[in-house]
């Protein structure tokens, strides 16, 4: 029987390594569609490794919310645009080392600043949400809807927002295209289509041009 | 009603306004009516004042407070002393006189002007009324909109270099007073002026506030070097703009002085005396020789305005001198009402000066003295005005030009001749240049034909300059009701200057 | 008994009245009405100012002085409006009101074309007013206000003809010289507020002895006496007021002014102010003895040396003006010796003699129709006998021939500074001295020019149309027609010009008989001069003095008439005689002619200095002051500053998107460092 | 023992790959916004990490939160992008500096 902290031990490693393979193919794939399905393997194993972390709400929705929904509309435009991937690489390889310094050097300082060394001293403890003797669903709803409940609705409003925006953003309003207003067709009135002249007869016929002959040529 | 006084002031003419405006473009005369009522109604209100105002009464009356901003502790707190009823009857007296000097004159939207000017004049009020300094400070503030409006829409070619300058050095000088007023907020807890006056303060932190209260003042008064916006203002400006600028809004530097700068920062204040008196004296002096070779009339009243802003400094910080050096606490008194004096005549003489030129400039389009000469040939009666005013600038006696300086003059010779020599100098400089002026414009031969075809002043000008006039010989004549008025106030103030705060 | 204060108010309220009426219903009331009105008002002012005279000198009265109301009051200072009435103060009304009624009266003929009929009669009545609150003023306050006023009124009258460029020069001028003695009398006012506390006559002068012994630092270790400095300050405004030198620029331009006003105001009661006031303050100028030298000093100066000028001039009012200048000399000398009735009493004949050779002057520049040059004139003493002869009635009273009342004042004034001792009185003895001759030498040469001697105009042939013509545009353009040539000869002025002569004739002639016993030795003036026992050279004279008649025929042997007598001789021999000499003369001392025609250059330097120098000095501050350091450096410096840096700033605004995100990260890194460099 | 540092340095390691991406990706705006999604990922995974190390719920009611604004600025970013290569026919970062001052 493998130790349990062991296995997860393992598990981590191995998600982590997926991970961050999947995220270097992110910026390196010359392909954007191929650079999505890794970002997708990306949060598939993030979501894993937050599985590790018993954060097993935010780990489904990550799935569903982000490779299910977001990951899907990445897909959508990149297939829709019709972009030349040639020239988006150019600067890849005179970069790459600027790149690569900027990264280390930031990993250097992260990971000093992180104190590797001291890497044992902070064990994961108990679940908390075991420990209240929920699960991590409603634990978290607990808090969503009691202390975080302004916030929470205020997340509903820019999803609202957001949506909006862009519909508002893409929509095209084409010229030349035919439609009815079906108001205008309502309220229309008798005066607005025929109106009615009144003219005198013309009693000396033949022998001068009518004056209201013009008028009623309008 | 009386409870409620002041507010009433403040608020008549800027609710005044709303009506103004919606009487639209389509019905300018409407608006002008409506304008001129409000205006009226205003002034009959703040008639009220003189005989609910008791002189013999608290320093502050007829107060009002309510919490305003709750959080920062800040109040509508409102109350007035002799000096400000005085001021209050001056602004809602030029007022009216705007609104009717600009009855025809202004014809591109009228209505909008005429709102501006009521709105700000509601504003000015408030700043003459404000006991709680954020209050004061926002008053102070809003009071560049109107103005800023004015300037911008019925001013000259140069009327954006104008209005951008006149708004950044206004801003720039009040963001200090802002500073120190949180500063003292700080320190206090609070914003009431009353408790302000009483904190005790280091003399490091007064330097300090006392400079950021003078940069926020001398800007307005205007002091020299401060002040090169204003003939800009008033070159750009249309003729009202113009004169409730110089009537009243120079004014309000004055007024922060003895609000802020005096009882906060009493002994900053006594020890930097020196500086604003020198400061003041070059205004005298020397904007005395700039106003002399002006070429636009306009310009030369906005210098001599400056010039004679000199005095009210002068005024109010030879009180310093006197109080802490002399202990001599009746000439302090003398040279404090020689500067409230001068403010008020100040009011009515450059309305006054400006109104006349705005007169000249409706019938010629022109404000540079070279294009006029014997005028008094085709407009007698404003000849007669023009030069009642004019004599009125160079301080005559028995007009109120006079009445301000000769005290600022007897109190800083009590002080220090040199003082009163430097200031005493305006006799000679102040006639020289509007003498001068008076000389180009309305005397002499007519040499441009188009001065020919001038019309005299009709019933409606006549009626502004008749109004100034009567106000500008009735102090002249009589200031002793103005003193009295402000006597109690301006004893207490000079009070407040014998006491060291550290 | 008690003046009522209801009559003193009277009196200079009905000129006020009257140049109310005239000035803003003088369309409405017309000409005659206009000067029906202010005669009226005249009328009573001076009626009432006889009255009151009458009242303090026979009738009893108690010294007057009282506030009408109070002006400020702040603290222990205060001001008020009030009149003080004593026998000074009623001297000056009457001479004011008198001499104004008569000038009134004279401007009707004198004015009779002008359209500006009605203002005219506005400004000299509001003039008459100003003048009446200046002398009856109880306090400093009010002296100032009427000192001011009569000079607004000076400035307005001699820029009456505004058309005329010179005449408006002239009254900018006068205004500006005028100020820089007010300058010097608000200090001085300062200062006596300063050291007495007090801007009332009564009080001041009350406590003028605690003066004794005060000083004013002027700078550190300099104390000046404060006596002195008062009294300097306040004989400043005097010498801007009554025309001493150097301040004397402005009377002679003044005379750009019509002929009424110079007699009024440029001549009889204006600048003579500055003479009542120093006799008003004597109190004070007894302190200080060095002000009284001062003051001595420069009168003496003027006496002699514009006296000079006049010998040049041409022009018949110009030399009447520099006579003023010489005569206001004399009464400063009398002034700067303690002679305070002397120099008073000098101002009462003078207003009569003066005012008499103005209107005079007057007359006859009507006659020749505006003509004032002498050079054309001559020979007119067959046409206007009536002019002629108070013309010399009042040369005589001038020249202080002995019976006439000029002599009796000035011949009182040269023998005070005979008698004073005070430093410099021998310096001014010899001034005054040698003034006689001067007066004698251009009194006579004026009167022999105009009266005597050969007609050197021509009247032309006369036309039909002539007449209206000339009336039409007699001031305005009198320059543009050819000298010396008439229109049609010169007659008589009408009976309103000649009664003022007449009138003005006779206090010339006899004022000084029955007057100078009591008033210049008998202590008239009372309690309103003060004399200092150890300064009082005319209580010296006194005793000497045996009545009217006697001093006149005593003065028939003095120094000073024989100087009279050598200035008639030469101007005789010369102009009536031989009138070649005359250019001989002035050819053979062209260089002393010169200095004498350019007035010292006084005139010039100060044109150079003040103005000239002023505007550039204003444009100098204008352009580097204000134009350059505080706008161009300061204002719009700072302004194309923050521009300059915003225009590098935007440099870094490249629009890549990358540049953003590399400035980002960059700026996380140096934080992440920051952390790490802390934590360390 | 999975320990907190366990999850910051693989933050950490994600978060600077996603910074190189930026770099070498310069160009392209889709793999920018893709590499600012893993930037936010990063930071998801150390809120959870802290969350569950601190027994504290408000970390991972963060990473909800910002799983939406993420959510929805990927929404208007894409809607941008679509517009962008509308308009210009390319989302060529390089060529997009309608900005610079």
């Amino acid at each position: 029987m493998i130790n349990p902290q062991l296995f997860q031990l393992i598990c981590f490693y191995a998600f982590a390594t997926v991970t961050v393979a999947s995220a270097l193919a992110v910026i390196t794939l010359r392909n954007s569609v191929h650079a999505v399905l890794a970002l997708v393997l990306t949060f598939f194993s993030s979501a894993c490794i937050w599985l590790l972390a018993e954060a097993e709400f935010l780990a489904i929705a990550l799935i569903v919310v982000y490779v299910g929904a977001v990951m899907v509309l990445f897909l959508f435009v990149v297939m829709m645009l019709d972009i030349d991937q040639e020239k988006m690489r150019e600067g890849f390889v005179k970069f790459l080392p600027v790149g690569l310094i900027v990264a280390l050097v930031m990993l250097g300082e992260m990971l000093a600043l992180i104190g590797v060394r001291a890497m044992h001293a902070r064990v994961l403890g108990a679940n908390p949400a075991t420990e209240a003797g929920l699960s991590n669903t409603a634990w978290l709803g607990h808090a969503l809807y009691t202390d975080y409940l302004l916030p929470f609705e205020i997340a509903a409003l820019i999803l609202t927002v957001g949506v909006v925006a862009a519909v508002a953003l893409t929509l095209r309003h084409r010229g030349g295209v035919r439609y009815q207003t079906a108001s205008q067709q309502v309220a229309v009135k008798a005066s607005d289509r025929v109106r009615i002249v009144k003219m005198a007869a013309d009693t000396n016929y033949g022998r001068t041009p009518a004056p209201a002959a013009s008028e009623e040529s309008k | 009603m009386f409870n409620h006084l002041l507010s009433l002031l403040i608020w008549l003419p800027v609710v005044g306004a709303v009506p103004v405006l919606l009487a639209g473009s389509g019905r300018p005369s409407l608006a002008r009516w409506l304008a001129l009522a409000v205006a009226v109604l205003t002034f009959a209100v703040s008639l009220f004042l003189i005989p609910q105002y008791h002189l013999d009464g608290a320093v502050m009356q007829l107060g009002e407070d309510h919490l305003w901003i709750a959080s920062l502790g800040v109040h509508y707190g409102l109350a007035v002393d002799g000096i400000s009823v005085a001021l209050i009857l001056l602004t809602t007296f030029v007022t009216i006189l705007v609104v009717v000097g600009a009855w025809e004159v202004i014809q591109d939207k009228p209505h909008q002007y005429m709102a501006a000017m009521l709105v700000l004049e509601g504003l000015m009020i408030g700043v003459f009324c404000a006991t709680d300094a954020l209050l004061f400070y926002v008053f102070f503030e809003a009071m560049l909109i109107p103005m800023f409006i004015l300037i911008g829409i019925w001013g000259g070619p140069r009327r954006v270099y104008a209005t951008i300058k006149f708004f950044i050095y206004t801003f720039l000088g009040s963001i200090f007073m802002l500073i120190g007023l949180i500063y003292l907020y700080q320190k206090a807890g609070t914003f009431d002026l009353h408790t302000l006056a009483a904190l005790p303060l280091s003399m490091t932190e007064q330097t300090w506030l006392f400079f950021a209260f003078l940069l926020a003042f001398a800007v307005k008064v205007p002091m020299v070097p401060v002040h090169t916006w204003l003939p800009d203002a008033h070159v750009e400006a249309p003729t009202g703009g113009s004169v409730v600028l110089a009537a009243v809004m120079l004014k309000i530097g004055g007024y922060g002085f003895l609000r802020f700068s005096l009882p906060i920062t009493p002994d900053a204040a006594a020890h930097f005396a020196p500086l604003v008196i020198v400061l003041s004296l070059i205004a005298v002096v020397y904007i005395g020789y700039v106003a002399l070779v002006q070429d636009d009339m306009k310009k030369l009243v906005a210098y001599s305005s400056v010039a004679h802003m000199g005095f009210v400094t002068l005024g109010i910080f030879i009180a310093f001198m006197l109080v802490r050096d002399a202990g001599n606490l009746d000439a302090a008194k003398l040279g404090m009402q020689g500067a409230m004096v001068q403010m008020i005549s100040h009011g009515f003489v450059s309305g006054a000066m400006f109104s006349c030129i705005g007169v000249l400039y409706d019938r010629l389009h022109t404000r540079q003295i070279k294009d006029y000469g014997g005028v008094i040939n085709v407009m007698p009666w404003f000849g007669f005005f023009y030069v009642l005013f004019a004599m009125a600038n160079s301080g005559l006696p028995g007009t109120s030009g006079f009445v301000g300086e000769f005290m600022v003059v007897l109190a800083s010779f009590t002080a220090n001749p040199w003082i009163a020599l430097f200031a005493a100098f305006t006799l000679i400089i102040g006639a020289a240049y509007t003498l001068w002026m008076v000389k180009r414009v309305l005397w002499g031969d007519i040499t441009n034909p188009h001065v020919a075809e001038m019309k005299e002043i009709n019933g409606r000008e006549t009626f502004v300059l008749a109004a100034f006039a009567a106000a500008v010989l009735a102090l002249g004549i009589w200031p002793q009701p103005l003193i009295h008025l402000m006597d109690h106030s301006v004893a207490q103030l000079v009070q407040q200057l014998a006491v060291h705060k550290i | 008994m008690e003046l009522s204060t209801a009559i003193l108010l009277t009196i200079p309220l009905a000129p006020l009245v009257g140049c109310l009426l005239a000035g803003f219903f003088g369309k409405f009331i017309g000409r005659a009405g206009a000067h029906s009105v202010t005669i009226l008002g005249l009328l009573v002012a001076c009626g009432l100012s006889f009255y009151v005279l009458y009242q303090i000198t026979m009738g009893g009265a108690p010294v007057y002085n009282h506030n009408l109301y109070t002006w400020f009051e702040i603290g222990k200072f205060s001001a008020s409006v009030g009149f003080l009435i004593d026998r000074l103060t009623a001297m000056m009304m009457v001479v004011v009101t008198f001499v104004s009624l008569l000038v009134h009266v004279y401007t009707i003929g004198y004015m009779a074309d002008d359209p500006g009929y009605q203002r005219f009669f506005s400004y000299i009545s509001l003039f008459t007013f100003s003048m009446l609150m200046l002398v009856m003023s109880n306090n400093f306050m009010q002296l100032f206000f009427g000192w001011e006023a009569v000079g607004l009124v000076s400035y307005l009258l001699i820029g009456f003809w505004y058309k005329r460029p010179t005449a408006i020069f002239a009254n900018l001028k006068a205004f500006l010289v005028n100020r820089v003695g007010d300058f010097g009398f608000l200090l001085g006012i300062s200062a006596v507020l300063y050291f007495l506390g007090t801007l009332d006559y009564a009080t001041a002068f009350a406590g003028a002895d605690s003066l004794v012994g005060k000083t004013l630092t002027i700078t550190q270790g300099m104390h000046w006496d404060a006596p002195t400095v008062i009294c300097v300050l306040l004989f400043i405004g005097a010498m801007g007021k009554s025309a001493q030198v150097p301040l004397h620029v402005w009377l002679p331009d003044s005379m750009e002014g019509p002929t009424p006003i110079s007699a009024l105001i440029h001549a009889a009661t204006m600048v003579t102010a500055g003479i009542f006031m120093v006799a008003r303050m004597s109190p004070l100028y007894e302190l200080s003895g060095s002000a009284l030298s001062f003051v001595m000093v420069i009168g003496a100066t003027g006496a002699l040396f514009t006296g000079l000028i006049g010998i040049v001039q041409n022009d018949i009012k110009r030399v009447v003006a520099y006579s003023t200048l010489s005569q206001l000399g004399y009464m400063t000398v009398a002034l700067g010796v303690s002679a305070y009735s002397g120099a008073v009493y000098h101002l009462m004949t003078h207003a009569f003699f003066k005012a008499l050779l103005f209107l005079g002057a007057g007359s006859v520049i009507i006659a020749m129709h505006h003509e004032q040059d002498m050079r054309y004139m001559g020979g007119l003493r067959k046409y206007m006998p009536i002019t002629w002869i108070t013309m010399w009635i009042g040369s005589l009273a001038l020249c202080g021939v002995p019976f006439f009342s000029g002599f009796y004042s000035k011949d009182a004034i040269i023998e005070a500074v005979g008698e004073s001792h005070r430093w410099g009185a021998h310096y001014a003895y010899f001034c005054v001295m040698a003034g006689a001759l001067v007066t004698a030498l251009y009194t006579f040469r004026q009167m022999y020019l105009t009266f005597h001697g050969k007609e050197r105009f021509t009247v032309k042939a006369h036309h039909g149309h002539g007449h209206d013509a000339h009336h039409d545009d007699h001031h305005d353009d009198h320059g543009h027609h050819e000298p010396g040539v008439l229109e049609h000869a010169p007659t008589e002025s009408p009976w309103v010009v000649t009664l003022p002569l007449v009138l003005l004739a006779i206090p010339s002639l006899l004022v000084g008989i029955f007057t100078v016993g009591p008033m210049l030795f008998g202590g008239w003036f009372g309690q309103a001069i003060h004399v200092d026992e150890a300064n009082n050279v005319l209580g010296e004279m006194a005793g000497d003095f045996h009545g009217a008649m006697a001093m006149a025929l005593h003065g028939f042997t003095q120094l000073p008439f024989f100087l009279v007598l050598t200035g008639f001789a030469i101007q005789t021999y010369i102009y009536l005689f031989n009138p070649a000499l005359a250019g001989r003369i002035k050819s053979a001392l062209k260089p002393l002619w010169t200095v004498l025609d350019r007035k010292y250059w006084v005139d010039d330097v100060y044109f150079a200095v003040f103005a000239r120098g002023g505007v550039k000095l204003g444009r100098l501050f204008w352009k580097a002051g204000d134009a350059a350091v505080i706008d161009g450096a300061m204002v719009n410096g700072s302004a194309s500053l923050v521009q300059k840096i915003a225009a590098a700033m935007r440099r870094l605004q490249s629009g890549y998107l990358y540049h953003y995100a590399f400035a980002m990260i960059l700026g996380l890194i140096l934080l992440l460092g920051g952390f790490w460099l802390v934590g360390h | 023992m999975l320990t907190l540092s366990h999850y910051i340095v693989l933050g950490a390691v994600l978060f600077c790959i996603s910074v190189a991406g930026l770099f070498i990706n310069r160009k392209n705006v889709i793999v920018l916004l893709m590499a600012i999604e893993l930037m936010l990922l990063a930071v998801n995974m150390n809120f959870v990490a802290f969350s569950r190390f601190l027994g504290d719920v408000s970390g991972q009611v963060f990473v909800f939160f910002i799983l939406t604004v993420a959510a929805a600025e990927s929404a208007i970013g894409l809607a941008i992008l679509v517009l962008l290569f509308r308009n210009r026919s390319t989302i060529n970062v390089a060529e997009i500096d309608s900005m610079k001052g």
